[in-house]
């Protein structure tokens, strides 16, 4: 079967990708996406961990479950929050929110 | 009379309390007054009762009407735990006494979010009588920094034009100050075999070197509160920006914390520390007199003056407190640390008045500025007439008991070292500048332009009622010492003295 | 009669806040209500005269010890003056204060009020007064002595003349830092006391106590010397500034100038004096070795305020003032007496206080009903010819002058031979001729005494009557019946002096370990 | 015999005087009438002592707790002087009805009279120190009233010649002075003499610890333990200086002559016949007792040395003064001055005699004059008084040939006058005379020094006797008088025409006069009588008794003739026949007219006592008030306030500056740290992002490349 490494190596691209849209895209929508790639990744490294160190446990299997949900209760919030900035000012240009700044 | 839980009760009536008060008081302002008014004098007459019975049972040493402990965090030594002796008995008898004649004072001078006022007043009073009665020191810590939330605001709110800073120092003061104190505690809870919060059981098993920083610490947590000149900035302000019923409680109640941590803990639990390094302490509170009447003498704000004058009059707290534990007879023990309990009792009688007065003055003149008050004793007489009652009750000349407390203390300081009867002239200081105030406010000729209108008779009664204490007192001291004096020579034993 | 120098002291102060209220209403007849007060106290001081020579009342008063209230042969002189005087100078507070409040206040009913306030201050003044002179324990008397002060401190800021804030002031600073060196010196004797003798600490002077109360004379203690002179001094001077001794007395021309006459014909005769008395009552009792070490000292102050005293009064042209400089050299005589160190003498300067008190307020009494009916003169140049107008009142000021000159049958002279006597005698036993000498330099002073009381009387009643006094006329009898009453007592003591000197000497002899 | 009378004696009287306000309420003439009753009174329960032979001392408790009593003491002596006082006192008392008629305030009058006669007849009666100074005070209390009875000061009431009527000025000082400061004059300077007396009244006491006469005459430990402290001489003399404040002698006697601004009813009551006469009846009470002291320490008499110099040079120094003196009055008051210094001198005498036996003369002699004094001055002063109402004006210049007008004046001050003068046989020669037999008798040095010196005097006391009768009576009206009949012819309803005094007036005068007259007759046994009672009255006293009946002594009588030969023939020489003009003799030559001046400004003694107790000690207050009062002492209270203000203003400084400086330096360093550190948020999401994605891109690569880090 396959090595470990490969599952590794396809959810490190996954991250990359996921990072790369989060810091590069402006779009608030494109960055929801960036996020749900990087906990893909995540997940993907769960099973893949416990499939190889753990084989009779289900560990990862369960909190993969977990963080799918978590991430489907995430991007609804970001949607609303997405949506409630859109309403704000017709825009979803995440630059032009700078409400954290000190 | 046991089985009710009597402090709890002083406590949590008005804690509870408030809630029902904000909401009334939602519907129309003058049901929160009124229920305010209720619950105070409810308390009150709890706190009499407590008293009372104290008194009877001349117990002013062991701790009375005890309820717990009750384990609350019960790994860390944390329990429900209360009580009172002489000490907390009188505190908190003039805490409930002050609680209801400031509501009854705040019903004139305070005008706008009167729901959430009367709030924070039931929420203050509950809490400072938690402080008072809590025998154990992280209970002692919760409800010491609850009393900052009601007092932060109330500057914060109904403060005057600077009400934010002084709002924020008093914050940051006050809390760094408890902080510090929380790490003192810890450092008793560590080092302390048995390891506990409860102060009964903590009494003479502290190691001396743990003493020595606890202390330090409760130094500087106390000594903002009290304050001891040089942590005493924030007070002025807070008590110039606060108004008038808040500043009451900010000089009657708030600054009591400061000495009651003093005695409870610093002569109770940290008693040979205490002892041995007396003098530095003494060194603060006669500086701390001293500087308070030397600054207020040239105060122009008279609400300034009157703050300056509580420093000076707390100054005696300490004095008189470490005095007594490191007195060489049991009478002069008797004498400082009895006179020091008497002395915060007086001073919060004597300031409340007079911080009331300031703020009826500023309401009727539309300003505070010794200069610009003129001729009072025409234009105001009766104000006048309180104004001169209530400063002979700040300058501790014998027509109050404030005179007994002052000279006590100084009995007992001189009865430690003769060169402490320097302090005698701190009640000429006193004297001198309140008379030149009077002389300058209440005696100058009225200039023909301004027109005073005068306090209506009812405020006039319920500013003469703070005087009566201290009139009883003076007659019959032995009301208050009556419980407080064994107290204080069972504190001087325990510190291994007499 | 239950407790009655309970009642004497404290009637009039708990009576005093209805005496305000009725005061209110009724403005200056309120008057009557506290002479009534006052005479029915008195009648109780005299009651519980009669009980004991030596009458006590001691209630507990812990932590200081008792509250005590004593009338013996010391205090009986004084307590009789001081509520004698209150009395009879209520009644004439109520023309005069009538006169004064309606200088200021012309809307009635604020007048009223201020009558009320008049009276209320003038209860507790005579009230504190008293207690300060019966009281037995040292902080009870320091509590008593400082209520004096307070009232009539309001009584000068309220209805005082002139500058009275800033005088009124000035009177309260420096007869408080007396009194609080006084304190000090009260406080370090308890303390040696309690130190020396091993006994717990307490301020009780009388030694019936179980406790045994303060040691008598405690320089049988083995306490050094210098405490003792320390104490001496500080009582002395602290005590010395209510007398308005030489260099303290500054602040007493101003106080009893613009006070309110009936209050400078209270100041004057009846306050100051108690410092006399406190100084034979505490610092003999305490420390006789310290009276010896000091008293030559205190002679010659004394004499320097006699005749520095009398030459001020010489000088001045305000009738008040003239008075109040002439009290300055009264208190020297009183200081002068104490200074004997003989029971005679010391019982003299006691009497000395009786006599200056009926004297001195007999001349406050007719300075005021000048004030009153020449519509506030004061100033003596402007006056003349009086005594046709006001015979009474001359003749009244005439009896006054010779109280103060010591002139028998008035009992002026009674007190004056008892403090020179006692004054050579004490030299004398003593060998002492420095002393001696001062006492005949003293004796030969009182010529200046009659000098400017004579002038005094020569410019103010004899002579030319100027124009603008033609219509002035007799005073009102609330005033000149007081004044006539007084003159009465004054001769009936001068006359039968044993009234007093009965008890006094005894108590006297023993304070001087006789 | 009635214990209550010596008390009546003096009681009597101040009943009366306090009653007068009281009866003066039912009418004037009741009032008057009443105190001239009570007066009678209290004479005639003095006339009823007399017949006693034994001495009444009745006592009551006064200060018992010092075993003080207040007591009487009826002796031959106080009963004697009861009885002058007494009657005199009446005969003034009746006078005054006429004299004062029609005064205002006269209850003022009757009342201070009564009281003055109850505090001299207190004095004389009382039996010991203390009450005696009661009565010593009250009189003087009494004469200083009444001399400033008309105290609303008009001109004409003043005494001495006021500028304006050719009065001299002494030292640019006017010698004229208002009724109440001359009451104020006599009442300050007898206060010294007082308080002089009372010093050595209270040193005795000290040492005798009793006051009373008897008790100190029975033990005389006293005088051994004053003597041994070496007080016994000073304290003598200070008790004698209140007589001398009291009898208006050297270098006290400047207040007397200026006591003649009261009405002359007073003066001849208080300031000729009693009143000054009790520093000399002092001296005879305590004279008996000091002789007896000194002997039982047998030292020197110094007192009684002291006591006969000063009698002596006062008579001479007043007698001078009275040759010029130009109002009546005056004269008579030097004259008074002048004749207790007689006393005086003969006290002094008395007790110079080298045995005890011998004292009784010169005892007898004063006493005696004292009586004869006191007759024949109030007479004179009476008459005075008289004349002075009928000319309105109180200057001898103003008189003159009065003696066909006021005839039975003109008599009766004849007789008086001679008697003062002492002729033969009037009361006066003897009473003089016996003075200068003691005088003579004394054994001490000086004793012919000083009888020289009363010889003058009486030679003097003769000549101005004779110029006052002489420019009253004798010679040509007066300019002045002559005005006062054509104004009265004028209109003749004036209020007081030139002419007799009324009934009231001269029977007193004249009665008197006479008394004088027989008392001269009887000279010789009313002088052993006297004699013989007081001697009996000094044996109680432990004086050895010798009965020598009457006897002349040559030298004094020589010497009493000698002074009448010169003096006679040279007053009526100039005043009487007015042969010379005095004004030229005096104008004739400069040592006689600065002699005069000298004289006239009583040898400038009086302007001396002004310059330096009056304007030396107005200054000397002047400058304390300026200087230390208001420049030192009244600066204190102001100094210590500044001072305390400036301290708590430092203090005040101190907190806003550094403590809270301090504080809110804090704060601003936090606050610029916090400004340079927000500079990093930017508030930018992917920034932030991408800093946390270096940071774990960095902490994995320094883990891959040490992974020990991990592994530990």
């Amino acid at each position: 079967m396959e090595p470990l490494v490969n599952y590794l190596f396809v959810s490190v691209v996954l991250f990359a990708i996921g990072v790369y849209g989060l810091v590069t895209k402006k779009n608030a929508l494109r960055m929801l996406f960036a996020i749900e790639i990087l906990i893909n990744a995540a997940n993907l490294n769960f099973v893949a961990f416990t499939r190889y160190l753990h084989p009779t446990s289900v560990t990862g299997h369960s909190l993969a479950m977990f963080s799918i949900a978590l991430a489907a209760a995430e991007a609804a919030v970001g949607l609303a929050i997405i949506l409630a900035v859109f309403r704000l000012r017709k825009d979803v240009d995440v630059s032009e929110i700078k409400g954290l700044r000190g | 009379m046991l089985d009710i839980p009597l402090l709890s009760l002083m406590i949590f009536i008005p804690i509870i309390g408030s809630i029902p008060v904000y909401l009334l008081g939602r519907l129309r302002e003058r049901l929160a007054e009124l229920a305010s008014l209720v619950i105070t004098i409810v308390v009150f007459a709890l706190s009499l009762c407590m008293y009372g019975s104290l008194y009877v049972s001349k117990e002013g040493a062991s701790f009375r009407f005890v309820e717990g402990p009750y384990s609350w965090l019960g790994g860390f030594g944390v329990d429900y735990y209360l009580g009172v002796d002489g000490l907390s008995a009188s505190l908190i008898l003039i805490s409930s006494l002050l609680s209801v004649l400031v509501v009854l004072g705040s019903w004139d001078l305070i005008t706008e979010k009167k729901p959430i006022y009367y709030f924070l007043i039931l929420l203050f009073e509950g809490s400072i009588i938690g402080v008072f009665c809590s025998l154990n020191l992280i209970l002692f810590y919760v409800f010491w920094e609850i009393v900052l939330i009601p007092m932060f605001f109330f500057i914060g709110v109904w403060g005057g034009p600077r009400r934010k800073y002084a709002a924020m120092k008093f914050l940051i003061f006050t809390f760094v100050g408890s902080v510090i104190m929380l790490l003192g505690f810890i450092l008793i809870y560590l080092f302390t075999t048995p390891n506990t919060f409860n102060i009964p059981e903590l009494i003479g098993k502290i190691p001396f070197w743990v003493q020595l920083l606890a202390s330090a610490a409760a130094f500087i947590g106390f000594g903002v509160k009290l304050p001891v000149v040089p942590f005493h900035t924030w007070l002025p302000d807070a008590h110039v920006e606060a108004p008038a019923p808040i500043s009451v409680f900010l000089a009657g109640l708030l600054l009591k914390m400061g000495g009651y941590g003093f005695i409870r803990v610093n002569l109770g639990l940290l008693a040979e520390a205490s002892k041995q390094y007396a003098w530095i302490f003494i060194a603060f509170g006669i500086l701390t007199m001293f500087y308070g009447a030397l600054v207020a003498m040239v105060q122009r704000d008279l609400k300034r003056m009157i703050a300056l004058t509580s420093i000076n009059h707390m100054g005696f707290v300490l004095l008189g407190s470490f005095a007594g534990i490191s007195a060489l007879t049991a009478q002069g023990a008797v004498y400082g640390i009895s006179g020091a309990v008497f002395q915060m009792f007086n001073h919060a009688a004597a300031i409340g008045i007079l911080f009331m007065l300031s703020g009826y003055i500023h309401e009727q003149a539309g300003t505070r500025n010794i200069d610009e008050l003129k001729g009072l004793r025409v234009g105001m007489p009766k104000t006048a007439l309180v104004l001169i009652l209530g400063s002979l009750a700040g300058m501790g000349v014998p027509m109050y008991s404030s005179f007994l407390s002052e000279w006590m203390v100084i009995l007992g300081a001189i009865s430690v070292n003769r060169w402490y009867a320097l302090t005698v002239l701190i009640p000429l200081l006193t004297v001198a500048y309140f008379l030149w105030m009077i002389k300058r406010t209440v005696l100058s000729p009225l200039p023909e332009h301004i027109h005073y209108h005068d306090m209506h008779n009812r405020a006039m009664i319920g500013l003469l009622l703070y005087l009566v204490p201290l009139f009883l007192l003076l007659i019959f001291p032995s009301l208050l010492l009556g419980i407080v004096d064994p107290l204080s020579l069972s504190l001087y034993q325990a510190a291994g003295g007499g | 009669m239950i407790n009655p120098l309970l009642q004497a002291v404290f009637l009039p102060i708990v009576l005093s806040p209805i005496v305000y209220l009725i005061g209110r209403r009724v403005g200056s007849r309120v008057g009557w209500l506290s002479f009534a007060i006052l005479a029915y106290s008195t009648l109780l001081l005299i009651y519980s005269a009669s009980i004991s020579p030596d009458y006590f009342e001691l209630y507990s008063w812990q932590p200081f010890g008792l509250f005590g209230l004593r009338l013996d042969g010391l205090s009986l002189p004084f307590a009789i003056t001081i509520y004698l005087l209150s009395t009879v100078l209520a009644v004439y507070s109520i023309p005069y204060m009538k006169h004064r409040i309606e200088e200021e206040v012309k809307d009635e009913h604020a007048a009223n009020a201020k009558h009320g306030i008049y009276h209320l201050l003038y209860l507790t003044y005579a009230a504190g007064m008293l207690g300060t002179v019966l009281a037995t324990n040292l902080i009870q008397f320091y509590i008593f002595f400082e209520i004096m002060l307070i009232p009539s401190y309001l009584l000068i800021a309220e209805f005082g003349y002139g500058d009275r804030a800033k005088i009124s002031l000035m009177y309260f600073l420096w007869t408080h830092i007396g009194a609080l060196l006084l304190l000090a010196g009260i406080l370090t004797t308890a303390f040696l006391s309690s130190w020396y003798s091993g006994r717990p600490l307490t301020f009780d002077m009388v030694s019936l106590l179980p406790s045994g109360g303060l040691v008598k004379n405690i320089d049988t203690l083995a306490i050094p010397f210098g405490y003792i002179q320390a104490i001496a001094i500080l009582i002395t001077v602290g005590l010395f500034v209510k007398l308005a001794s030489f260099g303290l007395h500054i602040w007493l021309p101003y106080a009893h100038a613009e006070a309110p006459t009936p209050i400078s014909a209270l100041l004057s005769p009846a306050m100051i004096g108690i410092g006399g008395y406190a100084y034979i009552r505490i610092l003999l009792y305490l420390l006789p070795s310290a009276y010896e070490y000091i008293f030559f000292a205190i002679s010659i102050w004394g004499l320097v305020t006699i005749i520095y005293g009398g030459f001020m009064a010489l000088m001045q042209d305000d009738v008040k003032r003239l008075l109040a400089y002439s009290s300055v050299s009264q208190m020297g005589y009183i200081i002068f007496g104490i200074a004997s160190a003989f029971y005679i003498g010391l019982s003299g300067s006691v009497l000395q206080y009786v006599s200056h008190g009926t004297g001195k307020a007999i001349l406050f009494m007719t300075a005021g009903s000048i004030i009153l009916q020449a519509h506030g003169l004061r100033s003596i140049s402007k006056m003349g010819g009086l005594a046709r107008k006001l015979p009474i009142t001359a003749t009244a000021a005439m009896l006054g002058f010779l109280t103060i000159m010591g002139i028998p049958p008035t009992n002026g002279f009674q007190s004056e031979w008892m403090i020179f006597y006692g004054s050579f005698a004490g030299a004398l036993e003593r060998g002492d001729l420095a002393k001696l000498i001062v006492s005949a330099i003293a004796l030969l002073a009182t010529p200046l005494t009659a000098g400017y009381s004579l002038w005094t009387m020569k410019r103010i009643f004899f002579g030319r009557l100027p124009e603008n006094l033609q219509e002035v006329r007799e005073a009102p009898p609330t005033v000149t019946i007081p004044l006539l009453f007084l003159a009465f007592v004054g001769l009936l003591i001068g006359v039968y002096p044993a009234l007093f000197t009965e008890r006094l000497f005894p108590a006297v002899k023993i304070l001087l370990g006789g | 015999m009635n214990e209550a009378l010596p008390w009546l004696v003096w009681i009597l009287p101040i009943v009366g005087a306090i009653l007068t306000p009281v009866s003066a309420k039912i009418g004037d003439r009741f009032r008057d009438y009443l105190a001239v009753l009570f007066s009678l009174a209290s004479a005639v329960s003095a006339a009823l002592m007399i017949p006693s032979k034994e001495v009444i001392h009745s006592t009551v408790e006064w200060i018992p707790s010092i075993g003080i009593k207040a007591g009487v003491l009826a002796d031959p002596l106080s009963v004697t002087m009861a009885n002058v006082v007494g009657w005199i006192s009446f005969l003034i008392m009746v006078y005054s009805l006429g004299y004062m008629k029609g005064e205002p305030n006269l209850t003022r009058y009757w009342f201070f009279m009564n009281f003055f006669i109850g505090n001299m007849q207190l004095i004389v009666l009382s039996d010991n120190l203390l009450q005696l100074f009661f009565g010593w005070e009250g009189v003087g209390l009494c004469s200083y009233a009444l001399i400033g009875f008309w105290h609303s000061d008009e001109k004409k009431y003043w005494v001495g010649t006021p500028v304006e009527e050719g009065g001299r000025k002494a030292w640019g000082r006017e010698q004229a002075y208002s009724p109440s400061h001359a009451g104020m004059k006599a009442f300050i300077t007898t206060r010294v003499g007082d308080s002089a007396f009372l010093i050595g009244l209270l040193i005795l006491y000290t040492y005798s610890h009793t006051f009373s006469f008897t008790q100190l005459a029975e033990h005389t430990e006293w005088a051994s333990s004053l003597a041994s402290a070496g007080l016994l001489i000073p304290v003598t003399i200070l008790i004698f200086g209140g007589a001398v404040g009291k009898s208006a002698q050297f270098p006290l006697q400047e207040w007397l002559p200026d006591a003649m601004a009261g009405p002359t009813s007073v003066s001849a009551l208080i300031h000729a016949a009693t009143m000054v006469k009790a520093g000399v009846f002092l001296v005879a009470r305590v004279g008996p007792i000091f002789y007896t002291a000194f002997q039982a320490v047998n030292a020197v008499p110094l007192f009684f040395e002291v006591v006969a110099w000063i009698g002596a040079f006062t008579a001479f120094l007043a007698a001078t003064q009275a040759v010029v003196g130009r109002e009546i009055k005056k004269v008579l008051a030097y004259s008074t001055v002048s004749q207790i210094g007689y006393m005086m001198l003969a006290l002094g005498a008395a007790g110079l005699v080298s045995e005890s036996t011998a004292f009784a003369g010169g005892f007898t002699a004063a006493f005696f004059h004292l009586m004869s004094h006191a007759i024949f001055k109030a007479s004179l002063f009476m008459a005075a008084g008289a004349l002075i109402h009928a000319c309105g004006s109180k200057y001898l210049t103003d008189m003159g040939g009065l003696r066909n007008i006021m005839p039975i004046t003109f008599f009766s001050m004849l007789l008086a006058s001679a008697s003062l003068a002492g002729i033969p046989p009037l009361s006066g020669f003897w009473s003089k005379d016996a003075v200068l037999a003691a005088v003579w008798e004394a054994s001490t040095p000086c004793a012919p020094i000083l009888f020289a010196l009363a010889v003058v005097t009486a030679m003097l006391t003769v000549f101005y006797t004779f110029r006052m009768i002489g420019l009253a009576f004798f010679g040509e009206k007066s300019k002045y008088l002559k005005e006062l009949e054509h104004k009265h012819s004028s209109h003749s309803e004036a209020e007081h025409h030139l002419g007799e005094a009324p009934k009231v007036m001269w029977i007193p005068y004249t009665i008197l006069a006479v008394a004088s007259l027989a008392i001269g007759i009887v000279g010789p046994f009313m002088e052993t009588y006297l004699h013989e009672s007081l001697e009996h009255y000094l044996h109680e006293y432990g004086f050895k008794v010798a009965h020598k009946g009457f006897e002349i002594n040559p030298v004094a009588l020589g010497g009493s003739l000698a002074a009448l030969a010169v003096g006679l023939p040279l007053g009526y020489y100039i005043y009487v026949a007015r042969r010379a003009d005095p004004a030229k003799i005096v104008n004739s030559s400069s040592v006689l007219r600065a002699l005069y001046i000298f004289l006239e400004n009583r040898w400038y003694l009086n302007t001396l006592y002004y310059a330096i107790f009056v304007d030396g000690l107005a200054k000397f207050a002047r400058v304390v008030w300026r200087g230390l009062e208001l420049g030192v002492i009244d600066k204190w209270s102001d100094a210590a306030a500044i001072a305390s203000i400036v301290s708590s203003k430092a203090g005040n400084w101190f907190d806003k500056y550094i403590v809270d400086g301090f504080i809110n330096g804090l704060a601003y360093v936090s606050t610029i740290f916090s400004r340079v550190s927000r500079r990093i948020q930017t508030g930018v999401t992917q920034n932030y992002l991408l800093v946390f994605t270096i940071g774990v891109v960095v902490v994995s690569i320094i883990l891959i490349l040490n992974p020990s880090l991990l592994l530990r």
